[in-house]
């Protein structure tokens, strides 16, 4: 049974997009495309949400992410609570569950929740009331839906289809959530060739079961793409006997404008963010023509929009 | 206190029997397996048609949580878990706190056991002491 | 009482007629989806606006929203004019309990300050529920609140109602 | 370690404390071999498991655990076979996961060398498919490994490459449950799941009881080197009485264990004891016994 469907088959929470069905997540596109006019009114609001409680559950920091969501609640009319328990409770020891039992009480319609640990919004999930809805925001290196969500509707948008493309996912894949969450995606939309590109150390064992092909080449991988995908490359992986050094890494898998010629002349190229320029992308490419990373912005705030209004409705409290 | 376990299906690996037969115990030992034993008054019957009967079970890894664990379960309420798995002798890990890298402290784990219901207890030694794989124990 | 309902093509040419007077070239006129739409579209070829036709979905201010949901196809509002300052003909094809007309004035007020909302329904049909009266209506009728009135399109683009 | 014997030890571990040090445990080896002493080792490559939480495959990777990978087991299990071999030290492996290390083990006894193992009771009924909930009851040491795996305990249960089964009974507080999987502590509770666990592989397999009985019987209590798990007149009287046909259903109310922590909560099992005989005494009597 999939937690995060309701019997009937709406959506009850969004904790990862694996498992998803197809018309699912094209709701979700079809609704986040009629919420992009909302950002171009004058009054950028619609009173959807209005009198219900959001409240952004980050036990990890990220300024970032936590804004695009709370923009979106918004724009909603929802009222949205930022708890930074990172730095508050958490430290003193406060559980987990005394936390969302506490906001629970306050009359949280729903959680918008981002933790260092893999399953952490499940877990959640499990102890709400049925009222409540979770939306994860990145737990571990497991999934973050909605950031999946949006380079769907970035790839929609610029290519209209995907039935048709290749999509290659270039970097770090064994500690990305986003990767996790954009090859689920791109498989159940039906693309037909998800590529992943790194070096051994930086795939996950038994990555190919997810539907994937595996390049350890760059310049074979982007061959013939028609989306790439650079994925962060933290600094820490550096220490960890992973990689021998950042410039030995850009040298063989950063993505500069003559790599980029080897794909197909229209690929897009996009980046969750925040990037690492001269790390995994270089600034020529990063605001070239090709790069469609600021529109992958705007649209995560019309994608949240529909994932909130989706769950919202239909669960009157 | 004589028990008579009647009727049960006994089964012994060990010496491969696995027949219906009455068992006789006495003084905590096995009196008879079949035929009782002469002038044989058992104090209870217990009525063992349809059930098997077999050695105690001997389990090589049950955590006890003492010493150091008790808030997570107590000597009692464990041993008694054990009993009631069908269990009659333990091995018992030293990843207790203190580990059990002290011979004073299996002493007391040993006495602790045996003052109260439930399974033998054996408890293992550290192999280094506070298992910190340093110094031998 | 209903067996037979007016003609549709009968009340939008009697509406026109109505609404003429006070039509000026900066008036525009907006339809509310699904069959204000279908009625706007043929007032406004009537009426030889100079504006062109503004669409609204209201189903991002639906005040049912946390009982039933999204409606699965929203499309998405499309006024090809600035609102502020000008005078709006607002047009539905049923007005029965005023809130989808309460909702169309709250989507338009978040796209910027109308001068006037004036309010042109083909039909009436009585269980009004908030203050709102059309200004224009086709016709006036008193249907049981267990019974619905819809108007509908066949594909040769015939409107006709029909009671249910 | 003799002293340590002589208050009543039966054997030396490091339980699931890491191995750090292969001299240690080279010199472990050899004073115990002095004594005549048995060690009982897990095996695992400390550095290999480093962080890990699951084991390293496809369902890890999935979800997003940080993985352990077979070769954890594999690598350090080779080292203590080459130890016990240099050392002639009485080698006990304990909870073996992989079907690896397994056949590693049955070439080690094929050679004559006289080692035995064990493996865990849930260990032969999941494998890491069953996390996919993220269910945090089954983060055990060592992690659920692949249905391979899995498959591969059932058979060496069988052909007698394993020499016994047992609980790993660890009961732990629900609030160190009540934490995502990678923040939970491991473990489960499993001494009242021992028995009916062992029937269920036994039914599944088409294993006789007997043989079945002897793997958490006598076959342990020679390992353990303790005059128990048989019946033999004269002998003690430690005797479990049960019911093969009994269905309950695990769950708080029907466990005394304190610890609640099982992956089988609610799981229908099959076989319950209505006696335990400890010492010629009923230590145990269930409230439903005739």
């Amino acid at each position: 049974m999939n937690p995060q469907l309701t019997q009937d088959g709406r959506l009850r929470h969004l904790l990862t997009l694996d498992g998803l069905p197809r018309a699912t997540l094209m709701e979700i596109l079809d609704t986040a495309e009629s919420f992009m006019d909302v950002g171009e009114r004058e009054v950028k609001k619609v009173p959807l949400l209005r009198g219900k409680s959001i409240f952004n559950l980050f036990f990890e920091p990220s300024t970032r992410t936590r804004t695009t969501f709370e923009i979106a609640a918004k724009r909603l009319s929802a009222d949205v609570v930022n708890l930074n328990i990172a730095t508050s409770s958490q430290t003193k020891g406060e559980a987990i569950l005394d936390t969302v039992d506490n906001l629970a009480a306050m009359h949280a319609d729903m959680f918008i929740v981002r933790h260092s640990q893999s399953g952490a919004a499940h877990f959640i999930a499990r102890h709400v009331a049925p009222h409540i809805s979770v939306v994860n925001a990145g737990d571990g290196r497991h999934a973050h839906p909605t950031q999946g969500l949006l380079d769907m509707f970035t790839i929609r948008r610029f290519k209209g289809a995907f039935h048709n493309l290749t999509v290659g996912i270039v970097g770090d894949v064994l500690h990305s959530r986003v990767a996790r969450s954009q090859i689920h995606a791109l498989t159940t939309l039906g693309v037909p060739e998800v590529r992943v590109i790194a070096p051994k150390t930086l795939l996950p064992a038994g990555v190919e079961q997810m539907g994937v092909k595996v390049f350890h080449n760059l310049d074979a991988g982007l061959a013939g793409c028609d989306v790439v995908i650079m994925l962060r490359l933290q600094n820490e992986r550096m220490k960890g006997a992973r990689l021998p050094s950042a410039q030995e890494y850009f040298k063989f898998f950063g993505l500069t404008s003559e790599k980029l010629a080897l794909a197909k002349p229209d690929a897009i190229v996009m980046h969750p963010g925040p990037m690492n320029r001269g790390v995994e992308i270089d600034s020529e490419v990063a605001d070239g023509p090709q790069s469609v990373i600021l529109p992958q912005v705007t649209y995560g705030i019309a994608v949240r929009m529909a994932v909130m209004a989706l769950l919202a409705g239909g669960t009157a409290a | 206190m004589k028990i008579h376990i009647r009727n049960g299906r006994v089964i012994d690996p060990m010496s491969a029997r696995d027949e219906v037969v009455d068992v006789y115990v006495a003084a905590g030992r096995i009196a008879a397996i079949g035929e009782a034993p002469a002038d044989f008054r058992a104090n209870r019957t217990l009525d063992a048609t349809g059930l098997v009967v077999c050695p105690g079970l001997v389990d090589l890894s049950v955590r006890l949580r003492e010493p150091g664990f008790e808030y997570r379960a107590t000597l009692e309420s464990e041993m008694l878990a054990a009993a009631a798995g069908g269990i009659t002798s333990l091995a018992c890990p030293p990843d207790t706190d203190p580990p059990l890298d002290e011979p004073g402290l299996v002493e007391m784990l040993k006495f602790r056991a045996r003052n109260l219901l439930g399974p033998r207890v054996y408890p293992l030694g550290a192999m280094t002491q506070k298992l910190e794989c340093r110094m031998l124990t | 009482m209903h067996a037979s309902l007016p003609e549709v093509d009968s009340l939008i040419a009697r509406l026109a007629d109505a609404i003429a007077p006070i039509l000026t070239p900066a008036t525009a006129i907006v339809g509310i989806h699904t069959g204000g739409v279908w009625v706007a579209e043929r007032l406004h070829a009537l009426l030889q606006c100079a504006l062109p036709l503004g669409t609204l979905d209201i189903s991002f201010y639906r005040d049912d929203f946390s009982r039933i949901g999204l409606h699965p196809q929203v499309k998405p509002s499309n006024l090809p004019f600035d609102l502020e300052g000008r005078a709006i003909l607002l047009v539905d094809d049923v007005l029965h309990t005023g809130r989808t007309v309460r909702a169309a004035m709250n989507e338009l007020f978040d796209y910027g300050r109308p001068a006037s909302i004036r309010l042109a329904v083909l039909v009436d049909r009585g269980g009004h529920e908030l203050p709102i009266r059309p200004d224009f209506a086709g016709i006036t009728l008193a249907v049981p609140g267990h019974q619905n009135i819809n108007l509908s399109r066949l594909d040769d683009g015939h409107l006709t109602l029909s009671l249910a | 370690m003799a002293e340590l014997t002589e208050a009543g030890c039966r054997a030396f571990t490091q339980a699931d404390a890491p191995m750090t040090d292969n001299q240690v445990l080279l010199r472990a080896m050899e004073y115990a071999s002095t004594f005549g002493l048995s060690l009982w080792l897990r095996p695992q490559d400390v550095s290999l498991a480093h962080g890990g939480v699951a084991h390293d495959g496809a369902v890890a990777s999935r979800l997003g655990l940080p993985g352990i990978p077979a070769l954890a087991e594999t690598v350090a299990l080779a080292t203590i076979l080459q130890l016990a071999r240099e050392t002639g030290a009485r080698v006990h492996l304990a909870r073996l996961s992989t079907s690896e290390g397994l056949a590693m083990v049955r070439a080690a006894k094929a050679q004559g060398l006289a080692v035995t193992c064990d493996v865990a009771s849930p260990h032969v009924h999941l494998s890491e498919n069953d996390l996919i909930s993220f269910d945090s009851h089954l983060h055990l040491v060592p992690p659920l490994r692949s249905l391979r795996d899995r498959d591969a305990i059932r058979e060496a249960l069988r052909d007698g490459t394993i020499d016994a089964l047992c609980s790993d009974h660890t009961p732990v507080d629900e609030d160190v449950k009540q934490v995502p999987f990678g923040e939970s502590a491991p473990g489960a509770s499993g001494v009242e799941l021992l028995l009916p666990l062992t029937l269920k592989w036994a039914r599944e397999m088409d294993v006789p009881l007997m043989q079945a009985i002897g793997l958490i019987s006598w076959k342990p209590a020679q390992i353990l080197g303790v005059p128990a798990g048989t019946l033999a007149v004269g002998g003690w009287a430690d005797l479990c009485v049960f019911d093969e046909a009994a269905e309950w259903i695990v769950g708080p109310r029907t466990l005394t264990s304190q610890g609640n922590n099982t992956p089988f909560l609610n799981h229908l099992m099959l076989g319950r004891v209505h006696y335990t005989l400890i010492d010629g005494h009923i230590d145990f009597e269930a409230p439903h016994s005739p």
